[in-house]
């Protein structure tokens, strides 16, 4: 069994998905219980794999590449079929492997219009595989190729079970996410060929990367284009606009795991890729990825302040999350990145769970425009009472898996990573800080019209608006349960990442350059980092003195 | 004899063909134009040839000649088609697909 | 700078720092952290079994609360005991200075002895020189980041001891309280729930050995508050207030996330292996040894300040507590008065170390944070004077009180503060829930339409609501009273008297404080008088409250009486020593985490001259009440609540200073007519004017703003701009689609001409290039 | 000269038999067929597909022992050669002409056209361009494209009662002999400037050519590319495709822009690689021009169209600019063979895709009778398996991993990438901008016939026939499995055209 795992546990689980998809292909349409229980079997099945992965998980050693397979996939171009899982993967792994079943349980008996659940049930199965195989791959190739495998399913899945805007949301989606990775994948390239690395492995490509280098320039441009391809997929400021659209015109489920995995991808590429290959060019660019983050964050709440609609609400919120995880990443420190996977895992659970409740809310109030909604907490109290937590969750709650993705990331914006301008971070940490106010605004706003008061006039009496079904609870629980778990206890992410994230940082930016004599800092190489920003050094010496 | 004065001739020759492919309005005479244009080539190719001293010119002359045969054949066939359809071989007024 | 430092490293590096924290002491206080879990698990109980119990959950409450109370007593006995007993092994910190740029030294020695420190270089000042308090840290790791222990664990010294006792006390009281007050509530579950969320965070908040868990209980608390102000959210003006006051907070809240930021990485700066640390003890240690930059340790305290504030109700960041009172009356005595409001106090009292050398406020005359506290006070005084809603009455008093004890923390009275916190959450709750029971049998909380005359009606409320007002008013020998002359005692400005000592000279805030004192025995006189004298205004049968509303009652206001004996002043001959000072004794540190502060000296002379100060703010309320508006009651027949001529042409104050001042009448007229009336009318009206329409009006104006803003980036920006930046594109490329198809005219020979031109063209092109 | 070639008795060069065989079996079966027409008439009719069918299958066989000889082979002094180049392309031909004749059967049956004439030139046609990939002199060159176009002009206006067929029959009729008379001509300056019709010594003169007829040179390759170009339709020499595509009967359609524009691709390659290989100074500018042009303007145009066929022409003009564009840098010193590799894949897998989608446009025009777009909408209702399979051969064509075509893309942007040239670089970032454009257009028709509503909401089914599904089938499993496992294409299309004069 064990050497089971280690050889085919990630492969398996990549791949299970596509068994079922294999199998509902030969089940007649008609047959809709069969579809579901079988999607939900093949994903139940997947959740067992990771489980099984999980107790064959070395804690200990969350910095090294785990169950690794590495085999020649095209010769052609040096692309290998490397899977690894660590510290770093293991969580957003998991997460997904959470998400899909609870999404095919919710959608059980409420498959949005045009019904036909073989094919949705298809799609999440694409889906999980295509998440799934993204988180492992080691490979840029392969990475790229799962990374677009994502892609068409959610495309259908909103261009046919999507609300009235559908077509041109689906396509914005789409083209918007293209178009990133379209430049992703020329910056791939350009590293492989320029690195000279033997192949598209990572881990080739970050040693050939530190022992041929590659020039200031290129290594900039270079990072510009993943920047480009991770950051639509985020959605960084400037970049997001897709995403309301794409949040509100999906289907329940597709805004969930939109939500909830998707959008990790790309911040999920930032900490796998672009900073490990290319750190020098990360410390040049932080800043400014810093710098939209915390636009990101105002402007995400802004843009929450003017809505109407609560789908589009939480989907802008979305922008503003991520910026905080943005943040994160773009301190460069083991500090701010554990914080930012810890954003990930919450903000997938807790806005996961707020399009959950949205779903249900304009299943049962047949619309979800803020001034006509009002007293769901009298109507469905269950209901009301979740919808109350998961706010409080996503406005940052300490308790709840929100605020430990949040606080961490603000503070480490305090002390960035060696070579970064100092005045800057912490300008923006003030701002940033401001935006937890401003999500406590909006958020809070929302739930007062939506759940507090009492119920309108055309909705009072209606007796199809019920409090939290069966299928709800089985798939909302694990969500809630997560989410304060994780807010009391932390360190069940945190172990698993920090190891990992340490690993993946480059030298240079791990140590503490203030506690650096200047032969040590000549022998790291790391000149080059050090020196970009003069006023770093200011800061030292103001702190390190009185 | 200078190579010169044949290529001239050919290229007037094409010139000729190109003019009369793009401005002629009547299929056969559109025909004739590119048969015109297959003439100087062959004049080309043979006048090389003997330049050159080479004997592949005149084997691909005669390759052009049977080959343009053939392409007559096939267009003429085609003008009738289309004359039996519409009555007319006007080709500025063939447009039906367009855009 | 640097030499200072030098030296420092190395009278350090001997030991490394004492913290005056031990990991040893009794089994009660190394697990304080049961005191919280308790009601934890009751909210857990009670949100998933509540609504199946016989009484609604509210039993599994005031059990968990009860037993939470035993033990908080019994670790109080602990303390008292470990205080004056306990010689364990202290922990030491390990710290790293730099001495010349690069070159680190490292100290990690752990001293067993707890010998004393000569650490700091403060001169050591009497009695609590003799031996440390050590204080019980126990921690566990509670996750890890970048290699740095995140620890969740329990501080247990005097202070925390004492708020354990308090909340527990007042938690229970109010438990009692409720199951009568809400009775039939239609979520007296949920209240239930989340009274007991509320215990437990507050409980966590004060054992918290690190800020971060503080930070955590801190918004926790928050939460609970939100839920239980919005309690009756079916109405909008309820909600708002919850909103209001949630937001508010968040606002102080960003300061405590950088202050907590600022203070954490300036700790690790001196620590070695780790880039921060957020324990409390580590924290205000290390500001207190001087080896943090001033100016680090200033902006850390300015931004906790802005926590305090908004947490503290202190002005400016105060006006969501008044809004409060839309919550229940008992949850309002409970958060609002004694313990949630006070958390900011007690966050100052906790880094204590940061505010005391951040804000610089041994020796000088003024700061922030006594300024706030003096502003506060007299701000929730004045407007204490105007509302005719008895619980707005109160909250602006707490407001006002709460102003008292930041001031004497800005003033350096750490133990003054504390005991007022102490004494203020008795008095004052006691006053909330007779409020409350006055307002149970009238069904209304506005004193001048709905009351009167109750003291008839409601014996028991009435005698310990005086109780509380006169222990509130300051007169002695009633709890307020002591606490309220200690603090005036610690500002240090009684200078030209005689003095006190202290940690200088605030005259400022001395004279802040006085006026204060005047106007709370006012205002309450005037809230006694409105609601208890006089006739009853409302409709109805009106009758005392049951047992398990008097009960709490009795218990409260005996507290009020008796609880300020428990720090009778040093050199108080009426008692002997060893009833001197006990409170402060038990309760503030002597140790490395706590700056070494001087004590004021009690004086008679400004005891006396504050108590009189107190009796003239009563008496003038108790002539224009009691005197004038009785008797125009009687005159005109019914039951009056002001003047019916207005305070200008009547002028009850004057008969008093006639009396002392051979009936000067003009004078009289001067002083009632301006100075009490232009108190308690105009200035009072626009004072309250003010905070409502502009320090409040702005908050509104805030909100509206952001959304407005939120409103045109969204519609400008968002949708105009950034979003169609990338419709416009796609349109551009399909118009030039269509564009380019007109090429394709369909001529087979202008496509010919295309593709000649195209060769001849290219060809040219490239022979010219080539 | 004369008196030379009289005094030489003609003897007849040696023949590798084994070589030329699948041409012999081509012919063979095309005279059969017609054989058999002539002595059956309409008796034969239902088994002329099959038997042109199983030629085409029997043909693949001689590749394969070929390619298992692994020898090249070169005949006629190097006139005609066999290698590993010429057996792979063979092999997409001789597989992409299979399809066609699985798409042709039923189409061209319930038409009530003439059948066996219409395998016959097929056939004919196949030939054409399984000598393309042989040939390597300028006249085997000639009579190779002449042989592979003149039966396509007839295929073209195969519905001859049609107006619309007619026209595009003489419209590509016009323009093809047009071109390849503009491409003849330069062929002669080609001859004259160097004295031989073979590539490999053209390019030897080349190499060690005069400068005083660069002019000359130049026209004669970008005349010579010209005629390539229209034929693989490359932008601006793509005027005839739309209308010819829409003209001309679908499965014809099919076959000109998957095996007739290979053939153009072949053609080039060849030229390219073998005759002008050192003239880069010539040949890159001018195909970064055509590959820029082709994919922008087909990309451009094609958001407008609304007959898909018409949208696939266009679409196909944008898939020549993605396809050239390795050429485009292929004279740079050590990414010749990496050019010709990514060149060769990306026709393999653009044949596959391309062709199921036509596949899938004939299946569901059986059922509307139109090829406007608006009459697929909402297919999924009423065809889910035809309509999953058109989003996957669309979205493999837009690029979208796993299906084939990223891998096809992503061997041209490895190309470009590895280019270290701003040429290079630029022409990466047209392409990655277009790759986002036609996404747009083939997202939209999937879009259409997913989520829209179906016309008259006629759900009755499409009645589908097995050499439909079989050729759908071929499609979609390849399609797959070269982006999946691309290494199967990766490793027969790493072939190099350099060994013989290069």
């Amino acid at each position: 069994m064990e050497n089971f795992i280690n050889d085919w546990g990630l492969t398996v689980t990549t791949f299970l998905p596509m068994v079922g998809v294999a199998v509902m292909l030969l089940i007649p349409k008609a047959q809709e219980e069969l579809h579901k229980k079988t999607a939900l079997a093949t994903s139940l099945l997947v959740a067992v794999m990771g489980i099984l992965i999980l107790t064959q998980f070395d804690f200990d050693a969350t910095g090294q590449l785990q169950f690794a397979v590495d085999h020649i996939w095209i010769d052609v171009i040096n692309s290998h079929y490397a899977m690894g899982l660590d510290g770093m993967s293991l969580p957003l792994v998991l997460l997904t492997m959470l998400v899909v079943p609870l999404c095919i349980i919710y959608s059980w008996n409420h498959f949005p219009e045009p019904q036909n659940p073989k094919a949705f049930l298809i799609l999440i199965l694409v889906l999980e595989t295509g998440m799934i195989g993204t988180f492992m791959a080691q490979d840029l190739v392969l990475f790229f190729v799962f990374f677009e495998v994502v892609l068409l399913p959610m495309f259908f899945m909103i261009a046919v079970w999507g609300g009235d805007d559908r077509r041109y949301a689906s396509l914005k989606f789409f083209l918007y996410t293209l178009f990133g990775s379209a430049l992703m994948l020329v910056s791939f390239l350009a590293l492989y060929f320029l690195s000279g690395s033997e192949s598209f492995v990572l881990s080739d490509l970050i040693a050939a990367v530190s022992s041929n280098g590659v020039s200031r320039t290129a290594g900039l441009w270079i990072f510009a284009g993943m920047f480009l391809g991770f950051g639509i997929k985020v959605p960084m400021f400037p970049f997001h606009t897709w995403l309301p659209d794409a949040h509100t015109q999906a289907p329940t489920v597709g805004s969930v795991i939109l939500a909830a995995v998707l959008l990790k991808l790309g911040t999920y590429g930032f900490i796998r890729i672009a900073i490990p290959v290319l750190p020098e060019a990360a410390v040049e660019w932080a800043p400014w990825i810093g710098l939209l983050a915390v636009i990101g964050i105002i402007y995400g709440a802004l843009g929450c302040l003017a809505q109407t609609d609560m789908k589009r609400l939480i989907a802008f919120s979305s922008v503003a999350h991520m910026g905080f995880v943005m943040l994160g990443i773009s301190t460069l420190t083991d500090f701010g990145i554990n914080a930012a996977i810890m954003g990930m895992v919450a903000h997938g659970l807790i806005t996961g769970m707020l399009f959950f409740i949205a779903g249900s809310v304009k299943e049962r109030y047949h619309t979800l425009d803020i001034n006509r909604l009002g007293g769901l907490l009298i109507q469905a109290p269950r209901m009301g009472w979740i919808f109350g937590l998961c706010v409080m969750a996503s406005l940052g709650l300490p308790g709840l898996a929100g605020f430990w993705g949040e606080f961490p990331a603000i503070l480490s914006a305090y002390n960035p990573g060696n070579g970064l301008p100092v005045t800057t971070f912490r300008v923006f940490m003030v701002i940033s800080a401001l935006g937890t106010v401003l999500a406590a605004g909006y958020l809070l706003w929302l739930l007062q019209r939506a759940a507090f008061g009492t119920p309108k006039d055309e909705f009072a009496e209606d007796p199809s608006i019920t409090d939290v079904t069966k299928h709800e609870w089985i798939s909302w629980a694990p969500f809630l349960a997560l989410i304060v778990a994780i807010g009391i206890y932390p360190n069940l992410i945190f172990r698993v990442t920090d190891g990992a994230v340490d690993a993946s940082l480059d030298d240079c930016l791990q140590v503490n350059a203030s506690e650096l004599t200047p032969e040590q800092e000549e022998a790291l190489g790391c000149a080059s980092i050090y020196n970009l920003h003069e006023d770093h050094e200011d800061h030292e010496d103001h702190e390190a003195g009185e | 004899m200078y190579l010169n004065q044949f290529l001239l001739l050919s290229a007037a020759l094409f010139a000729i063909g190109v003019y009369g492919v793009l401005a002629r309005r009547n299929g056969v005479l559109v025909l004739m134009s590119i048969e015109l244009i297959l003439n100087a080539v062959n004049i080309n190719l043979v006048s090389f040839a003997a330049f050159r001293d080479s004997i592949s010119g005149e084997v691909f002359a005669l390759f052009v000649i049977a080959v343009a045969a053939a392409e007559v054949g096939v267009g003429l066939a085609m003008i009738l088609l289309l004359y039996r359809n519409r009555r007319n071989i006007d080709l500025t007024e063939i447009d039906l697909m367009k855009g | 700078m640097m030499t200072e430092l030098f030296i420092f490293a190395e009278s350090a590096s001997q030991s490394g720092l004492p913290l005056g924290i031990t990991s040893g002491g009794a089994w009660l206080l190394r697990n304080a952290w049961l005191i919280p879990l308790i009601p934890a698990l009751s909210f857990l109980g009670i949100l998933f079994f509540g609504k199946r119990m016989p009484r609604k959950g509210a039993e599994l409450g005031i059990a968990a609360v009860g037993i939470a109370f035993v033990l908080a007593v019994l670790t109080g006995l602990a303390w008292l005991d470990h205080r004056d007993n306990y010689h364990g092994e202290e922990t030491h910190l390990a710290v790293v200075t730099v001495e010349h740029h690069g070159e680190i030294s490292h100290d990690e020695h752990h001293d067993d002895s707890h010998d004393e420190h000569a650490a700091s270089g403060h001169s050591e000042s009497g009695h609590h020189a003799a031996h440390s308090s050590l204080a019980v840290s126990n921690t566990v790791t509670w996750f890890q980041t970048n290699g740095v222990d995140i620890s969740v664990g329990v501080l247990v010294d005097g202070l925390s001891v004492m708020m354990l006792f308090v909340v527990t006390l007042v938690s229970l009281l109010v438990h009692i309280y409720s199951t009568d007050y809400v009775g039939g509530d239609r979520r007296y579950t949920h209240y239930f729930a989340f009274l007991s969320l509320f215990s437990a965070s507050m409980l966590t908040l004060v054992i918290s050995e690190n800020t971060l868990q503080l930070l955590v209980a801190w918004e926790l608390v928050g939460v609970c508050s939100f839920a239980l102000i919005g309690h009756w959210w079916e109405e909008k003006p309820n909600s708002d207030a919850a909103l209001k006051a949630f937001l508010t907070n968040r606002v102080g809240d960003m300061g405590l996330l950088v202050g907590v930021t600022i203070l954490f990485f300036a700790v690790g700066s001196v620590l070695p292996d780790t880039f921060g640390s957020f324990s409390i003890a580590a924290t205000n240690t290390v500001a207190n040894n001087g080896l943090l930059s001033h100016t680090a340790l200033l902006v850390a305290a300015t931004c906790l300040m802005a926590a305090v504030m908004s947490k503290s109700g202190q002005f400016f960041l105060h006006t969501w507590l008044p809004d409060a009172m839309a919550g229940p009356t008992p949850v309002s005595a409970l958060i609002h008065a004694a313990t949630m409001v006070v958390a900011g106090v007690f966050m100052i009292a906790r880094l204590y170390g940061v505010f005391f050398e951040g804000l610089s406020i041994g020796g000088s005359s003024i700061n922030l944070m006594a300024l706030v506290g003096g502003i506060t006070t007299l701000v929730g005084a004045s407007l204490a004077f105007v509302q005719r809603d008895i619980k707005k009455v109160l909250a602006y008093s707490t407001i006002s009180q709460l102003g008292y004890m930041v001031l004497a923390l800005g003033v350096g009275a750490w133990t003054a503060a504390v005991f007022h916190l102490f004494t203020h959450a008795f008095f004052k709750a006691c006053l909330f829930l007779g409020s409350g029971s006055v307002a149970h049998a009238v069904h209304s909380f506005d004193m001048k339409s709905d009351m009167g005359g109750m003291r008839k009606a409601m014996p028991h409320t009435y005698r310990t609501f005086i109780i509380g007002s006169i222990a509130l008013a300051g007169l002695p020998p009633l709890a307020g009273f002591w606490s309220k002359d200690e603090i005036l005692a610690g500002t240090g400005g009684w200078g030209l008297f005689g003095g006190t000592g202290g940690n200088g000279s605030y005259t400022l805030m001395l004279v802040m404080g006085m006026i204060t004192a005047a106007l709370t025995a006012a205002y309450m006189t005037r809230c006694v008088y409105l609601t208890f004298f006089g006739e009853f205004r409302g409709h109805g049968d009106v009758h005392e409250s049951g047992p398990r509303i008097v009960v709490p009652l009795w218990i409260l206001a005996g507290l009020a009486i008796v609880a300020g004996l428990f720090n009778l002043p040093k050199g108080f001959q009426l008692v002997p020593d060893s009833f001197q000072e006990r409170f402060g004794h038990y309760v503030e540190p002597v140790a490395g985490y706590f700056p070494t502060i001087s004590h004021a000296t009690p004086s008679w002379s400004l005891a006396i001259i504050s108590t009189l100060v107190v009796i003239g703010g009563a008496s003038a309320a108790w002539w224009y009440y009691f005197v004038k508006v009785e008797a125009a009651s009687k005159a005109s027949g019914k039951s009056l609540t002001e003047l019916p001529n207005g305070p200008t042409t009547t002028y009850p104050l004057a008969k008093i200073i006639h009396n002392i001042l051979d009936k000067k009448y003009y004078l009289d007229h001067l002083y009632t007519g301006i100075i009490a009336g232009g108190t308690k009318g105009p200035l009072a009206r626009m004072a309250y004017r003010f905070n409502q329409q502009v320090i409040d009006g702005t908050v509104d104006r805030v909100g509206e703003t952001a959304v407005k803003s939120g409103q045109f980036v969204y519609d400008k920006i968002d949708q105009l701009v950034v979003d169609g930046a990338v419709n416009t594109s796609g349109r551009l490329s399909s118009e030039a689609g269509g564009e380019l198809r007109k090429i394709q005219s369909g001529k087979v020979q202008s496509y010919a001409a295309i593709l000649f031109a195209a060769a001849t063209v290219l060809a040219g092109i490239l022979i010219v290039i080539v | 000269m004369t008196t030379q070639l009289l005094t030489l008795a003609f003897e007849r060069p040696a023949i590798d038999w084994h070589a030329v065989a699948p041409e012999l079996t081509l012919l063979a079966v095309g005279c059969l067929i017609t054989l058999i027409d002539i002595i059956f008439l309409e008796k034969a009719r239902p088994y002329t597909a099959t038997l042109a069918g199983l030629g085409v299958l029997a043909t693949a066989i001689p590749i394969i022992t070929l390619a298992m000889d692994g020898v090249d082979r070169v005949l006629f002094d190097g006139a005609y050669v066999v290698d590993d180049f010429a057996l792979f392309t063979k092999a997409i031909f001789l597989i992409s002409g299979y399809v066609i004749i699985l798409l042709s059967t039923n189409y061209v049956a319930e038409g009530d056209y003439w059948e066996n004439e219409y395998y016959g030139l097929l056939l004919a046609s196949l030939m054409g361009m399984v000598m393309m990939s042989s040939s390597r002199d300028l006249i085997s060159i000639f009579v190779a494209l002449e042989l592979l176009s003149i039966p396509a002009y007839l295929m073209v206006a195969w519905r001859k009662r049609d107006a619309r067929s007619n026209e595009a029959g003489l419209k590509y009729y016009l323009m093809g002999v047009f071109a390849s008379a503009v491409m003849l001509y330069g062929m002669s300056l080609l001859f004259g400037v160097s004295g031989s019709t073979q590539l490999s010594e053209i390019s030897s003169f080349l190499t060690n050519g005069n400068v005083s007829s660069v002019s000359a040179i130049t026209l004669a390759i970008v005349f010579v590319v010209a005629g390539f170009a229209f034929k693989v339709s490359a932008a601006p020499f793509h005027t005839w495709a739309p209308d010819v595509y829409e003209g001309a009967p679908t499965p014809v359609a099919a076959f000109l822009s998957v095996a007739s524009k290979a053939a153009g691709f072949v053609a080039l390659l060849q030229l390219i690689y073998v005759g002008f290989h050192n003239q880069s100074a010539v040949y890159e500018p001018l195909i970064w021009i055509l590959a820029a042009a082709s994919m922008t303007f087909g990309n451009l145009v094609a958001l407008k169209q609304t007959n898909i066929v018409r949208m696939m022409a266009y679409s196909g003009v944008a898939q020549t600019g993605f396809i050239l564009a390795p050429l485009a840098v292929a004279g740079h010193a050590g990414l010749e063979d990496q050019a010709l590799s990514a060149i060769l894949t990306y026709l393999a897998i653009y044949a596959a895709m391309n062709l199921g989608a036509f596949a899938v446009i004939i299946t569901l025009s059986r059922k509307t009778g139109s090829a406007e777009i608006e009459s697929f909408n909402g297919a999924f209702r009423y065809a889910p398996a035809m309509t999953v399979s058109m989003a996957f051969f669309l979205f493999s064509l837009a690029g979208i991993p796993p299906l084939g075509g990223w891998f096809a893309k992503f061997e041209v942007f490895s190309v470009l990438a590895s280019s270290d040239d701003v040429w290079g670089y630029a022409l990466a970032v047209i392409a990655a901008i277009n790759s986002v454009i036609a996404l747009y257009y083939y997202a939209s028709v999937a879009r259409c016939m997913w989520a829209d509503e179906a016309p008259e909401n006629d759900l009755t089914p499409v009645s589908t026939t097995s050499s439909l599904v079989s050729a759908l089938a071929i499609c979609a499993i390849v399609t797959l499995a070269f982006g999946v496992v691309p290494q199967i294409v990766g490793r027969f299309a790493d072939v190099t055209l350099l060994t013989l004069g290069g």
